[in-house]
């Protein structure tokens, strides 16, 4: 595992218990919750400042990988070695889960997310090119050939799985993914990333930003 | 709210209910538009869905589902006890006996109403407009049917339905996005048919909502009323993109959004389409009043919510009168009415205003007279016989009479040439 | 029927003084701000936030696995926080459910597969159907059920309905054994 | 695949679940939610959750008016602020942007409609006003009038008609026709006594004009032909019938709706008409003033665990009986009575235990107990396999008489209840006296 690759900016706060893995770039103050996985399997994967991305998040640059293949990925990190020590977290590198499809192998397309979006718990993102000032909700799934530009929201378990373009200001909603322009951009979480990162150090093992100098984790005890 | 102090004195406000076989309108009397309309349906804890106006239901069936069905009007929708109010029931004239009896017994017995009302809903749709004649065209879900009202009595024999409506709309957009219907798929265009195969109905309604209208008539044909050729192709509308629930987009081609609706004057095979029907109407009337008839046309349901509507069958039946089969019916001028309310709930606010006029608690079959009597009491409203005052003023209502059934009425047309003297309208 | 039994590793839970039972795969993050009522049983895989702010339980609820609790985010006209999130007794929580709520109350029953907006209210003997998803802020009010997405009301609930819930949590407690 | 479902049959003879049922201490029967008699009890707003007095909710046509739904998807709609800057202007002109101010507006937070989607100005205030007062529509008021008038007259005129020639007959055509009005003769003018009721005024109905047809009819707008639009500027059916006062066309004409209230019910019995449960007004509550479930009153009976059962075999299957009650209960099994509806319908053999069960008491406190006291009850140990607290779980030998299709059986439960006598005066209160009870319960075991 290539670990080297991971680069994170200064002032990104992720958790020691979300899972990265192959080339990720991480940009400045973006907040990586704990159980999230970011797979940089069949290409690099380049997040922008000031993203969200909460628990159970899968962000994957899947290249050709089949869909049983992915199955059988996800699966197998899904799981991970119980906690240790009273609730602490365990050290970072026992939490990866060994799995046969090593990420970053491959020098495959990009795959970019832009500046303040938000992934809320459970998101399965695949879509190569994602603009800025999104919301993703809980649960929805963006797949391989979806592009997505600025200020769109897709709803609570909205599935996009065929080649599609949200242009920008669109919502996604509903069972039967109806769609809808909105007026107003999603407003950016600032006031919550600045919260986050203040908080989570508090409570989490962070992995060290290593783009430029580590800076002091704000508040840690 | 000055309605309700009107002169009802202490009571309570009546509920009116327009059972239709799609919709359901409910809500007070004295009020311009109904509170609710909701499907006429319930959906079972297991997602069945059971139609209330579905003929296979057996008597017991039925009345469960009445239960079911009135239990949410009035305590899920319009939040009254129903125990001292009285109901208006606006009916479909071919409602079936049993569903009728069925309907007053879960009234009386389960709701405990204290009167009942029950009326046709096409006439019901002229009183909004203060008009005593006209000639009443409803395009439902399932059929459309027309009937002729004459100085405020209703003709029977004017009185034809043609399964032609919503339902038969949307089969046609159905039928003309499996024919030609493409899908946007990247660059590529597919043939809807392969990607979807049939669609679901809630689809192919919101397609109608939200893309279709009623075209003006095709110029280019020479004999309209009869063509089975099925749609006609000219159209100059321009095509619409509807996203379907996967992300692809549906090409609604600018024919499909114009021309869908030609099926409603295309006919049904036999040479009825919504037009016909119409002038055939006015045929069965009495030759003297057709010109006036000709003159009131109202279109109303659901179905005519279509900009243009009014406008095509205006058209339509322009040419149909240059046709032989019409060319007796000397129809006059031909001209419609423009609905004060919205065409779905016309008969549910002419229900409404009769609710509120208090002059006819005879109308009204009390609780205490079915309890004694049965369901027996139902008037019948097409048995026209009349009866002696005398026998409906204590009880407050009126008593049985002979209760033909409607088809028998319409086998046996009234063959007078002439409108009959009210006084003498007896049909028994 | 009556609840089945249920049987799970005993080494895969930890048993708490007042009878908890929480699975050792669930990550309790902040656990000293995570107080549960007794009787209580975290399945595995469940994400419990009590690092952004104080998570309380009641008594015989029922954390579905992989199911997600995490106190709700609100901005204040001073600043902003993470809510303190409540849960009353006798509370089921389904499999792979997100709870975003700002209080649950007691005698709830939430289906598998449900999102559950922010800063939502769940009121006493309601319930929430499986795979519905409950938009941000709703109130669910007593005795209903919820479903759809939007979820919707589409039922009242029985007037037993607490009798059942607190029967179906004490069963399911009594029949979840550890082998 | 059949579920098993255990179904009580109700006094009026609908079968269902125990917990829907209500127990009428007073016929001492059950009684089912379709044979009982069902009143609003209080009305609420399921949004706010505030009490709305039933005077209040009938003038405001049942809606909350503090609580807004979104006309696209019904959700709750939420108050967003934003910040705006002053326009200046001079002249009418715009000169520039003077200070931010605060303004707001209503967002959906499901599909994120907004009232400005619908270009409703912002509002200074977060209180709205949201909603539009409605215009009385004086055209309803008129005709209503108008008929009332009408058919009053047709009642007198009628009355006289009646005095001149007997069997004349007008008032009594049909139902409908006699709503409508009536010919032009009504119409002319004539002059007669008018008494007490009797009474309407000519004019009213000189005055009334209806409304006259067109020989013009509008044919679609030509923006249908060549500038559509998108499908989703037009509103769906749904929005369109959501709001029967408002139908609209365009997603632009939308307004938000006002919250619809809910009602608490109260249940009473037919028979005896009480109360068999009734609500507490707040409501947040769950508590009861009056609650009579069937729970509370019945033994509950379940299975415990299905056998395989195959046809013409004894299997033993379990089943398990609840005691809701504060004293230790003999209940017996009887067969199911042949008069019963589900007498037919039975597929099986069963036999019953002979001896009746004794259910322990119910006791609230035992679950915190470690070690209560266990009673000796003297079972048989080929029935009963188990017992703890006020649950018994028991053993009844069921053979299946056909080779496939649903597996049904059925008894009679049959316990003692003691009732209270109702008595006006405390002092001659009754010892409660016993009486039995017989509730038929129908068990579906599924299929083979």
């Amino acid at each position: 595992m290539n670990y080297d690759s991971l680069r994170i900016a200064k002032g990104a706060v992720v958790c020691a218990e979300a899972d990265l893995r192959g080339d990720v770039t991480v940009g400045a103050s973006t907040i990586i919750h704990p159980k999230v996985r970011i797979f940089a399997y069949a290409g690099p994967i380049v997040i922008g400042d000031g993203c969200l991305i909460e628990e159970q998040t899968v962000i994957i640059n899947r290249g050709d990988m089949s869909d049983e293949d992915l199955a059988k990925f996800m699966k197998e990190t899904e799981t991970r070695p119980p906690q240790t020590r009273g609730g602490r977290n365990a050290p970072l590198r026992s939490l990866q889960v060994q799995t046969n499809y090593v990420c970053g192998k491959q020098q495959g397309e990009t795959l970019h997310i832009g500046s303040y979006n938000v992934f809320e718990v459970g998101t399965h993102v695949e879509s190569l090119k994602i603009g800025s000032n999104n919301v993703f909700e809980s649960k929805c799934k963006l797949g391989q050939q979806v592009t997505v530009g600025d200020g769109c929201v897709v709803s609570v378990f909205c599935v996009l799985d065929k080649e599609d373009h949200l242009d920008n200001m669109t919502v996604v909603y509903g069972p039967g993914n109806q769609r809808r322009k909105q007026q107003d951009k999603p407003m950016p979480q600032t006031q919550q990333l600045e919260f986050l990162a203040k908080v989570l150090p508090n409570f989490h093992n962070l992995k060290k930003s290593n783009v430029s100098p580590s800076p002091e984790p704000i508040g840690k005890k | 709210m000055p309605l309700y102090e009107l002169g009802l004195g202490s009571e309570k406000i009546h509920v009116i209910i327009d059972i239709g076989s799609y919709h359901t309108k409910i809500g007070f009397a004295g009020e311009a538009s109904p509170r609710h309309i909701i499907p006429s349906y319930n959906v079972k804890r297991n997602n069945e869905v059971v139609n209330i106006c579905d003929p296979k239901l057996s008597k017991s069936e039925l009345a469960d589902e009445l239960i079911t069905f009135v239990h949410a009007i009035y305590f899920r929708y319009l939040l009254t006890n129903p125990k001292d109010r009285k109901v208006v029931i606006c009916e479909n004239f071919l409602q079936t006996e049993l569903f009728r009896e069925t309907l007053a017994e879960v009234l009386f017995k389960q709701f405990s109403v204290v009167g009942v009302m029950m009326t046709p809903a096409l006439p019901l749709s002229l009183i909004p407009l203060g008009t005593p004649t006209g000639l009443v065209v409803n395009v439902g879900y399932h059929d459309t049917s027309v009937i002729c009202v004459y100085e405020g009595m209703i003709i029977l024999q004017s009185y034809l339905s043609v399964e032609l409506g919503t339902h038969a709309h949307l089969m046609a957009v159905q039928r003309m996005i499996s024919e030609s219907g493409t899908v946007k798929v990247g660059s590529e265009m597919k043939k809807a048919s392969e990607l979807y195969g049939d669609l679901d109905l809630s689809v192919l309604e919101d397609i109608r909502a939200r893309t279709c209208f009623c075209g003006e008539r095709p110029v280019e044909l020479k004999d309209p009323a009869f063509t089975q050729s099925g749609v006609n192709t000219a159209h100059r509308a321009s095509d619409m993109s509807y996203p379907m629930s996967d992300g692809y987009h549906l090409l609604v081609s600018g024919k499909i959004r114009e021309r869908s609706v030609e099926v409603l004057y295309d006919g049904d095979g036999e040479d009825n389409s919504i037009a016909t029907l119409v002038l055939d109407s006015l045929l069965k009337c009495p030759i003297d009043c057709r010109v006036e008839l000709a003159g009131r046309i109202l279109v109303i349901g659901g179905g005519s919510m279509l900009a243009g509507f009014d406008h095509r069958l205006k058209q339509e039946l322009t040419a149909l009168l240059e046709h032989p089969r019409f060319s007796k019916l000397s129809a006059g001028k031909l001209k419609f009415y423009k609905p004060n309310y919205f065409r779905n709930t016309m008969s549910w606010t002419g229900g409404a205003i009769m609710g509120s006029v208090e002059h006819l608690h005879d109308r009204y079959v009390s609780r205490d007279f079915y309890n004694a009597k049965g369901s027996a009491t139902l008037p019948n409203w097409s048995s026209l016989a009349p009866q002696p005052k005398d026998s409906y003023q204590s009880t407050g209502t009126p008593s049985r009479r002979s209760s033909t059934p409607l088809r028998d009425f319409m086998s046996s047309p009234l063959s007078s040439s002439t409108l009959p003297p009210i006084s003498n309208l007896s049909l028994s | 029927m009556e609840q089945q039994d249920i049987f799970y590793r005993k080494s895969d839970y930890i048993e708490t003084a007042n009878n908890n039972k929480v699975s050792r795969q669930s990550v309790l993050c902040g656990s000293q701000n995570i107080v549960l009522g007794g009787k209580t049983i975290i399945q595995n895989e469940c994400i419990i936030r009590g690092d952004l702010a104080n998570v309380r339980f009641g008594r015989q609820c029922v954390i579905g696995s992989k199911s997600v609790i995490r106190p709700p985010f609100k901005k204040f006209t001073k600043g902003v926080a993470f809510f303190p999130f409540q849960m009353g007794d006798h509370v089921m929580v389904g499999e792979g459910s997100i709870v975003n709520a700002a209080s649950i109350g007691s005698y709830v029953n939430i289906g598998k597969n449900v999102v559950i907006g922010r800063r939502s209210f769940i009121k006493d003997c309601s319930a929430i159907a499986d795979n519905s998803v409950l938009p941000p802020e709703t109130v669910v009010p007593p005795f209903t059920l919820w479903a759809g997405n939007p979820a919707k009301i589409v039922a009242e609930l029985p007037e037993s309905t607490q009798d059942i819930m607190v029967d179906l949590t004490r069963g399911y407690f009594h029949h979840f054994v550890g082998r | 695949m059949t579920e098993c479902e255990v179904n009580y049959t109700c006094a009026c003879g609908k079968c269902m679940p125990l917990i829907h049922l209500f127990f009428c201490k007073y016929c001492v029967t059950l009684r089912c939610p379709k044979c009982v008699s069902h009143e609003v009890d209080s009305y609420y707003c399921p949004h706010c959750l505030e009490n709305i007095p039933s005077a209040e909710a009938k003038s405001m046509k049942n809606k909350c008016q503090s609580c807004l739904e979104c006309p696209n998807c019904t959700n709750i709609l939420q108050v967003r602020s934003a910040q705006v800057p002053m326009v200046r202007r001079e002249a009418g002109k715009v000169k520039g942007f003077g200070q931010f101010k605060k303004v707001y507006y209503l967002q959906c937070s499901f599909c994120f409609w907004t009232t400005r989607d619908v270009n409703q100005p912002d509002k200074a205030a977060s209180n709205g006003p949201w909603i539009e007062p409605q215009v009385e529509d004086t055209w309803m008021i008129g005709i209503i009038n108008y008929y009332r008038h009408l058919i009053q007259k047709e009642k007198v005129e009628m009355e006289k008609r009646k005095r001149q020639r007997r069997g004349s007959f007008l008032g009594s055509l049909g139902i409908s026709d006699k709503l409508l009005p009536f010919s032009k003769l009504a119409r002319s003018s004539f002059s007669m006594n008018l008494t007490g009721s009797g009474q309407f005024d000519e004019n009213v109905l000189n005055n009334f004009t209806p409304v006259e047809p067109k020989e013009e009819t509008e044919p679609a707008d030509e923006k249908y032909y060549t500038n559509p639009g998108e499908p989703y500027h037009y509103a769906s059916i749904a929005s369109r019938i959501n709001q029967p006062s408002n139908e609209v066309y365009y997603a632009c004409d939308l307004k938000p709706n006002c919250t619809h209230l809910m009602v608490k019910r109260s249940q009473r019995c037919r028979e005896c008409e009480h109360n068999l449960s009734k609500p507490e007004f707040n409501p947040s509550s769950i508590k009861f003033k009056i609650h009579q479930i069937a729970l509370r009153f019945v033994p509950r009976f379940r299975i415990v665990k299905m056998a395989s059962l195959t046809s013409g075999e004894f299997s033993k299957v379990q089943f398990s009986l609840t005691n809701p009650t504060e004293y230790n209960l003999p209940v017996e099994l009887l067969p199911l009575p042949d008069s019963h509806f589900f007498y037919s319908k039975l597929t099986t053999e069963i036999q019953l235990p002979s001896k009746e069960l004794v259910l322990a008491a119910r006791d609230d406190t035992a679950q915190y107990d470690t070690e209560s006291a266990i009673q000796d009850f003297d079972d048989d140990p080929e029935i009963v396999v188990a017992r703890r607290m006020n649950k018994l779980t028991f053993v009844i030998n069921v053979k299946p008489l056909v080779s496939s299709g649903d597996v049904t059986m059925g008894f009679q439960l049959k316990y003692k209840y003691k009732a209270m006598t109702p008595s006006i005066r405390p002092e001659e209160q009754k010892d409660p006296e016993d009486v039995n009870v017989m509730p038929c319960v129908t068990v579906v075991l599924g299929s083979i």
